[in-house]
């Protein structure tokens, strides 16, 4: 069975969705998808194994060998993303059962899940998909499943906020599916192996600067890049906890990751950065928006969309990383896919503990809570500390990268510009702690007590992630040093 | 001795410690409170010399455990301080406070043991932390700690975002992340480190930090945050920037300052904190003459300070908690009612005067004997005759402003009819460790300088160390007796205000208040409220174009819609532009 | 013709001529793929542009009202964004290669062997279909996978209300029976399904398939909705019976997938579903042509029931 | 505020007998300051560059005076700027 993994990693939860939409039984739905997520888990950890050595694992899907079929190529970049966002569900999953009772009806649990599985199973066939038609037709699917799992939000603004995600989200995938067809009047082939084959010749030609405009601007959206992030704040605040949670930590990783495959796997760093000089637009958007969304972190009451400005910025991170154009640089933007999801996981899964026991997210819910429920707070502190990049947590590790890259192309107000938010999320992310642990609480508010150990677990297992890959860093910058200098090539 | 088995960085008995601490209760938590500093010193002592130990992280080879003769002295002073800082809290502070204190001289003690650099920034990072903790702790009993400690914070990480950067560029340009001299390289990362390590040291312009936080602190708080970070600050530069000529005229603003806002402070305790930045003043200038008599003074004088400070804090602080009373205005006369405080305080402060026969004298006079002994050598001679001078007059301004003013307007001048008694035993008790010490290093300086780190030339130029010939002692009266002249004779200027003085913090208290109250909270209340408002200006001007605009929630998609056909052109027109 | 319609879609306010208009301008896209000699687009075209969004569209008018509300900014900004489009749009197409060149690399790298070895590999005459079904069969599947997560969408957002509704009176049957109406649809419906029936299982031959099956399936049961009401189209197929289907629509498509698994062939490799590789390719396309009918004709239909549910609780 | 520890404030005899005998002492002690410089001598620490002065009669007395004196001076000084209410920051 182990030369279907590739298929399986998508098949598996994309199935089970149409399976427990079936049996239409709540608890049923749980208990498939939290086997679908541990499942998926095990499989891109076996990929990641199996690619470790820098081999390429290819599936023909209808035995149609590429160009003609349809293929999943799986290599160390995509292996390492899939890990993420199978590891990220596989912690999200159990906690959702409890986080849900409290935010969607009861009626709608089991079109929770499916719409769950499809958008975990829409973001790993991005992930794995060696075609660039596939890929859209899996954008679609995670996308359409994103709206759907937004707009389950409690809060009313949710509605407006999944439609103007879906605008936007479909421009985006209109612009994607322009850029694709662009480059399939150019080549005639959809894989994208192929497509950077044939690509080769076909440097000057204004399709192909047009096709490469599209693709970007469109993963752009997708990815919120500033100023294309207005959607962004909205949907995290206002979706479910657990949704918003999953969201900032898989959702935006798979469009950075996207971005990377089509700049590198298709168009090649020469064009990108020799011809289409991307890496100028990028870093100043990434430093507009790394500088712009912390400040903006900084005035928000509501927690939820705080996080929302600051993952912003983490995304401004990751576009610096590939805009510097060094092996660095693409290192940090790697290492922080991996590290911004466990940090960004943390401090959401906390917050849904804090909606579970208070029934809200603002600063005010949060007020006096240190005391009431420790573990809770700890975790969001642990997960603040790495979102502001200490030392001994995974955001350290990033943001030095990251430091290390600036410094070497010689950018000293880049790596100020770093510094200068990483203060401002200290800001930020002390309002939270002061507020939970210098305040008493509101006399309004009801006494709480400590979230129940099947959130708590979850949560924790990712502090420790966070601390443990903090020390022990290794194997993750060895994974994002080898697949950066495989993607840089020839450049530098 | 062979304990190659067990060599664990001897910080890491605090920094554990102090979670044991909240665990355990009564008895068994005060054994503690003594017993782990003691057992950290053990440890320090035990490692033996030039050992090290090594960790990897990322492709880096990390080193938490390097033994150097800096090092040990520092490790040593502190896991003294924590001791006697223990001592003297042990049931009067809170548990918050002493677990910070005990993580926060751990940390302390961490930095003095790194081999390299991110190890160092590690241990740099947690004291921070630490550090605001202790201040934090006060927060109940003194609202304004609060406040404090977060600016506090805000200083210490500006300090270490910059010396993160400072480190990363040290890394990229040398390849190594060694902790060692830096003076040979070049280059923007070296300076950017050294900043970072000045704010540590309380350099200008940002000195205010010390006396702005440090006197928030509980008597007992006041006691640790006085001991670690700005002598830490110390040996760092002295391992990694000696002979820096910019230090010199760092340290000397730095006296200076000290002794001018120190002679109007009216708050006991700022004025303790004012002094603290002008002795490490003293330090700052010795790392910047840089040589190796010069280095042995900044190090016995930072041993000698923590001491000798230590204990003025304890006796201002047990003033503090047995009148309530802070300013100068408040106090007098207490010699009667507070006998042994007022000794311990004496005895501090003739030693911060570098009275003959206490630790300042036998330490102070190092550094400058450092500026004499340099002149005949150094590039620019008379900066050193400068150094020299003013030095002399800095330590006859010592004795002013703390040496007498502190124990005049407490202890004597006139009774302000406050009737306290002496404080807790064990605080009494450990004023009296510490009094002791300050003479004993004084009458026998020679175990100090046994261990100082540059023993060659301790061997070879011995009659330097020669602190008590009739020439130095008589001098060294004359300097202290006629400024205790000029302090009665001018006593009248004197005159205590209940007033603060301005500071470079005036910037980041009272600018950035007001400028935050124009800008931010008034509209944070409403999430998407606050963007809109950043916004409005741009929306106004195309407003203009189309006329009004409408509801909130169409408007974003469509200014997206706008920049997405920008970004789209831009793509392509980067093309063309380059 | 085409651009007309376009700008009068952009000039009016009636959201129920739009509607219309739009209709108009799916017909008359669906013309343009046919001269384009893409009679399968055009099919889907005419299917699900023409007959089923429009009804859609219909439904949600029920639901919010028949008039736009006054334009929230001028057309300044919309025109900006799109001039600014097109003109990356036409300045990438200056570059391309010609339409209808022959030496198009569209035509000259995969293209050809769809063309020239289908019949033998797949064994089936409709290229389309082929490719479709067989060659991106797995693209096939996330479409639909695409129609069973708008379901999901939709259901999750408005919800199908089951029960009957307590008083019979719904817009439909406030009017006065419609007799002419009634019998031209009870004549219409079964040859409308018997049609479908035929696409579905005529697509490896002709043009149609699964997608255009479904969408003419779905809209039998529509027109039995508009002129009988939803109350006796409950009794007819209730929603509740829908539901599964939808799922096993996908499943069936995806079971092939797996079969071919546990037959030794990569997902949806049908040739292992028989001894003759092109025997099995046929079966395995039957099989998902209809996991893709039967889930595009009952998402159809359910998601009409759920806005006209919507609506008749909404009046 | 009143009571502010301030030696003029109100000047009683018993205050003006404990002043003289307060300068008595110090007057005594300065004395026995000076008087040693008779007998010690000082060697000039910047001899090398011509420098002598740290050598001559009572350096040590009159520098430390001005010093200070100066030294008080400037705060005092500085203070007409830099002095603010207690409260500055609470308001």
């Amino acid at each position: 069975m182990s030369m279907h993994l590739p298929a399986l990693q998508v098949i598996i939860p994309l199935l089970l969705a149409a399976v427990i939409f079936l049996f239409n039984n709540a608890r049923i739905a749980y208990i498939v998808s939290v086997a679908a997520s541990w499942l998926c888990l095990a499989i891109a950890i076996q990929l990641l194994l199996l690619v470790n050595d820098g081999s390429v694992i290819e599936y023909a899907f209808g035995g149609w060998e590429p160009p003609w079929g349809i293929a999943y190529n799986v290599d160390q970049l995509n292996a390492f993303v899939l890990v993420i966002v199978s590891g990220i569900a596989a912690i999200m999953f159990p906690f959702s059962w409890r986080s849900i009772q409290a935010e969607i009806p009861a009626s709608l649990h089991v079109l929770f899940y499916t719409a769950l599985l499809l958008c975990l199973a829409g973001l790993l066939g991005m992930t794995i998909t060696g075609d660039a038609f596939n890929f859209f037709v899996l954008l679609e699917i995670s996308s359409l499943a994103t709206y759907t799992l937004i707009s389950l939000g409690k809060d009313r603004r949710s509605l407006s906020a999944a439609f103007q995600y879906l605008i936007m989200g479909t421009i985006g995938g209109t612009f994607i599916l322009l850029g694709v067809g662009l480059l399939y009047t150019l080549t005639g082939t959809l894989n994208m192996a192929d497509l950077a084959e044939r690509i080769g010749p076909l440097q000057a030609s204004r399709t192909l600067q047009a096709a490469f405009a599209f693709l970007v601007v469109g993963i752009g959206l997708k990815l919120a890049m500033f100023p294309l992030h207005l959607w962004l704040p909205g949907a995290y605040a206002t979706a479910p906890s657990v949704v918003s949670a999953f969201l900032a930590a898989t959702a935006t990783k798979v469009a950075v990751y996207a971005l990377l495959r089509f700049m590198f796997g298709v168009f090649g760093a020469d064009f990108a950065y020799g011809e289409m000089h991307v890496e100028l637009m990028l870093v100043s958007l990434a430093l507009v928006s790394v500088l712009f969304a912390s400040l903006i972190a900084l005035l928000q009451r509501g927690v939820k969309r705080m996080l929302a400005y600051s993952s912003l910025a983490q995304i401004g991170y990751m576009l610096l990383g590939i805009g510097l154009a060094n092996v660095s640089g693409l290192t940090a933007t790697l290492l922080h896919l991996f590290n911004h999801a466990l940090m960004k996981g943390v401090l959401f899964l906390a917050l849904a503990m804090v909606f579970y026991r208070t029934g809200g997210s603002s600063m005010r819910h949060m007020s006096g809570l240190g005391r009431q429920m420790p573990w809770t707070m700890a975790a969001f502190v642990v997960g603040g500390l790495s979102l502001i990049g200490v030392p001994l947590t995974v955001g350290f590790i990033s943001k030095w990268y990251l430091i290390l890259a600036s410094i070497e192309r010689g950018w000293w107000p880049v790596t100020a510009v770093i510094l200068v938010a990483s203060l401002i999320a200290v800001m930020y992310i002390w309002r939270v702690v002061e507020v939970a642990y210098f305040k008493e609480r509101p006399a309004d508010l009801p006494t709480v007590s400590e979230a129940p150990l099947s959130l708590l677990l979850p949560t924790w297992t990712l502090v420790a992630a966070n601390i443990y890959f903090g020390i022990n860093a290794s194997v993750t910058t060895g994974i994002a040093q080898n697949v950066a200098q495989t993607l840089l090539g020839g450049v530098q | 001795m062979q304990l190659d088995g067990f060599m664990l960085p001897p910080g890491l008995i605090l920094i554990l410690g102090a979670f044991i601490l909240p665990q355990v209760e009564g008895r068994v938590r005060h054994a503690l409170l003594l017993a782990l500093p003691l057992l950290t010193l053990l440890m320090v002592w035990l490692i033996p010399h030039g050992s090290h130990l090594t960790l990897g992280l990322m492709e880096y080879e990390l080193e938490p455990l390097r033994s150097s003769a800096e090092g040990r002295l520092f490790a040593t002073v502190f896991a003294v301080a924590a001791f006697a800082g223990g001592w003297y809290a042990l049931n009067k502070a809170t548990l918050l406070e002493l677990s910070a204190a005990f993580f926060y001289a751990g940390s302390a003690i961490g930095v003095t043991f790194a081999g390299d650099l991110i190890t160092l920034f590690i241990y740099w990072e947690l004291m921070a932390l630490g550090s605001t903790l202790v201040l934090w702790a006060n927060g109940k009993q003194n609202p304004r700690a609060y406040p404090a400690s977060m600016r506090y914070l805000l200083v210490h990480l500006c300090g270490g975002v910059v010396l993160m950067a400072g480190i990363a560029g040290h890394v990229y340009a040398t390849g190594s992340i060694a902790f060692s001299s830096m003076t040979m390289t070049d280059g923007l990362a070296k300076w950017l480190i050294l900043a970072g390590f000045l704010v540590n040291v309380g350099a200008p312009p940002l000195s205010a930090w010390i006396a702005d936080a440090y006197p928030e602190a509980s008597p007992s708080g006041m006691v640790f945050l006085s001991a670690f970070t700005t002598k830490t600050a110390v040996f760092v530069l002295i391992v990694g920037f000696p002979g820096t000529e910019i230090l010199i005229y760092i340290g000397l603003y730095m006296v200076f300052y000290g002794i001018v806002y120190g002679l109007l402070e009216n708050n006991l305790r700022r004025l303790m904190a004012y002094s603290i930045v002008s002795q490490v003043g003293f330090m700052v200038t010795a790392v910047g003459i840089g040589t190796e008599l010069a280095l042995n003074g900044a190090a016995a004088h930072a041993f000698a300070h923590i001491i000798y400070k230590a204990l003025l804090l304890m006796s201002a602080g047990s003033v503090l908690l047995m009148t309530g009373k802070r300013h100068c205005t408040d106090l007098g006369g207490l010699f009667k009612h507070m006998p042994i405080t007022a000794i311990a305080g004496i005895t501090g402060a003739l030693a911060i005067s570098a009275f003959p026969f206490t630790s300042g004298f036998v330490t102070k006079s190092l550094e400058t004997a450092a500026a004499y002994q340099f002149a005949a050598t150094a590039s620019d001679p008379m900066l050193l005759v400068w150094v020299w001078f003013l030095l002399t007059a800095a330590s006859a301004g010592s004795f002013l402003y703390v040496g007498l003013k502190f124990p005049w307007f407490v202890f004597f001048n006139k009774d302000a009819g406050l009737r306290p008694t002496d404080p807790a035993p064990h605080m009494q008790y450990a004023m009296w460790f510490f009094a002791f010490l300050c003479i004993a290093l004084g009458v026998f300086p020679e175990a100090l300088y046994a261990i100082l780190p540059y023993q060659n030339d301790l061997l070879a130029q011995p009659k330097s160390y020669q602190q008590y010939t009739a020439s130095h002692l008589l001098s060294q009266f004359q300097l202290l007796l006629f400024a205790g002249l000029a302090f009665f004779a001018l006593l009248p200027l004197l005159k205590q205000t209940l007033t603060i003085s301005l500071d470079v913090d005036w910037i980041y208290r009272r600018l950035f208040k007001v400028l935050g109250q124009e800008f931010t909270f008034k509209v944070g209340d409403l999430g998407g409220k606050t963007e809109a408002k950043i916004h409005g200006r741009i929306k106004r001007l195309i407003a203009h174009m189309h006329g009004p605009s409408g509801p909130r929630i169409h408007w974003p998609s469509g200014f997206m819609v706008l920049w997405v056909a920008v970004l789209l052109v831009g793509a392509l027109g980067l093309y063309y532009l380059r | 013709m085409l651009a007309a319609t376009a700008i009068a879609v952009i000039r009016q306010h009636s959201l129920f001529a739009i509607v219309m208009l739009f209709g108009i301008y799916s017909l008359l896209s669906a013309s343009i793929f046919v001269v384009l000699d893409a009679v399968d687009v055009a099919f889907t075209e005419a299917a699900v542009g023409a007959g089923i969004s429009t009804m859609l569209m219909l439904g949600t008018l029920v639901i919010t009202g028949h008039h736009e509300r006054t334009p929230k900014h001028g057309p300044v900004l919309p025109l900006v964004v799109v001039m600014l489009t097109g003109a990356v749009l036409v300045w990438g197409t200056l570059d391309m290669p010609p339409f209808g060149a022959a030496d198009n690399p569209v035509h000259q790298h995969v293209a050809p062997r769809y063309i020239e070895d289908s019949p033998q590999e797949v064994g089936i005459p409709n290229m389309v279909t082929s490719v479709l079904a067989s060659y991106r069969a797995y693209d096939t599947m996330g479409e639909v996978i695409v129609v069973f997560a708008a379901l999901v969408g939709v259901l999750a957002l408005i919800g199908i209300r089951e029960q009957k509704s307590p008083r019979p009176v719904s817009t439909t049957d406030d009017k006065p029976p419609r007799p002419v109406l009634q019998v031209m649809a009870k004549l219409l419906i079964p040859y409308i399904m018997i049609f479908a029936l035929y696409v579905q299982f005529h697509g490896e031959y002709g043009p149609g398939g699964g997608f255009q099956a479904g969408v003419i399936f779905a809209s039998a049961i529509i027109l039995y909705v508009l002129t009988f009401g939803l109350d006796d189209a409950y009794a007819l197929v209730a929603p509740s019976v829908l539901r599964p289907l939808a799922a096993l629509g996908v499943l069936l498509y995806g079971g092939t997938g797996v079969v071919t698994m546990l037959m030794g062939g990569t997902f949806l490799n049908y040739s292992v579903l028989a001894d003759d590789p092109v025997q099995g390719q046929l079966y395995g396309i039957i099989a998902i042509e209809f996991g893709v009918g039967l889930t595009v004709a009952t998402v159809m239909m359910l998601i009409f029931y759920a806005f006209i549910s919507r609506g008749e609780k909404a009046a | 505020m009143s009571a502010s520890g301030n030696q003029r404030s109100r000047p009683s005899p018993s205050r003006w007998s404990k002043r003289r005998t307060r300068w008595l002492i110090v007057a005594v002690l300065l004395a026995l300051a000076i008087v040693p410089e008779f007998f010690v001598t000082h060697y000039a620490h910047f001899e090398s560059l011509g420098i002598e002065l740290d050598a001559r009669f009572g350096f040590y007395a009159w520098y430390s005076f001005f010093a200070c004196g100066a030294m008080i001076a400037i705060a005092k000084l500085l203070g007409i700027f830099l002095k603010r209410r207690d409260s500055y920051y609470d308001e």
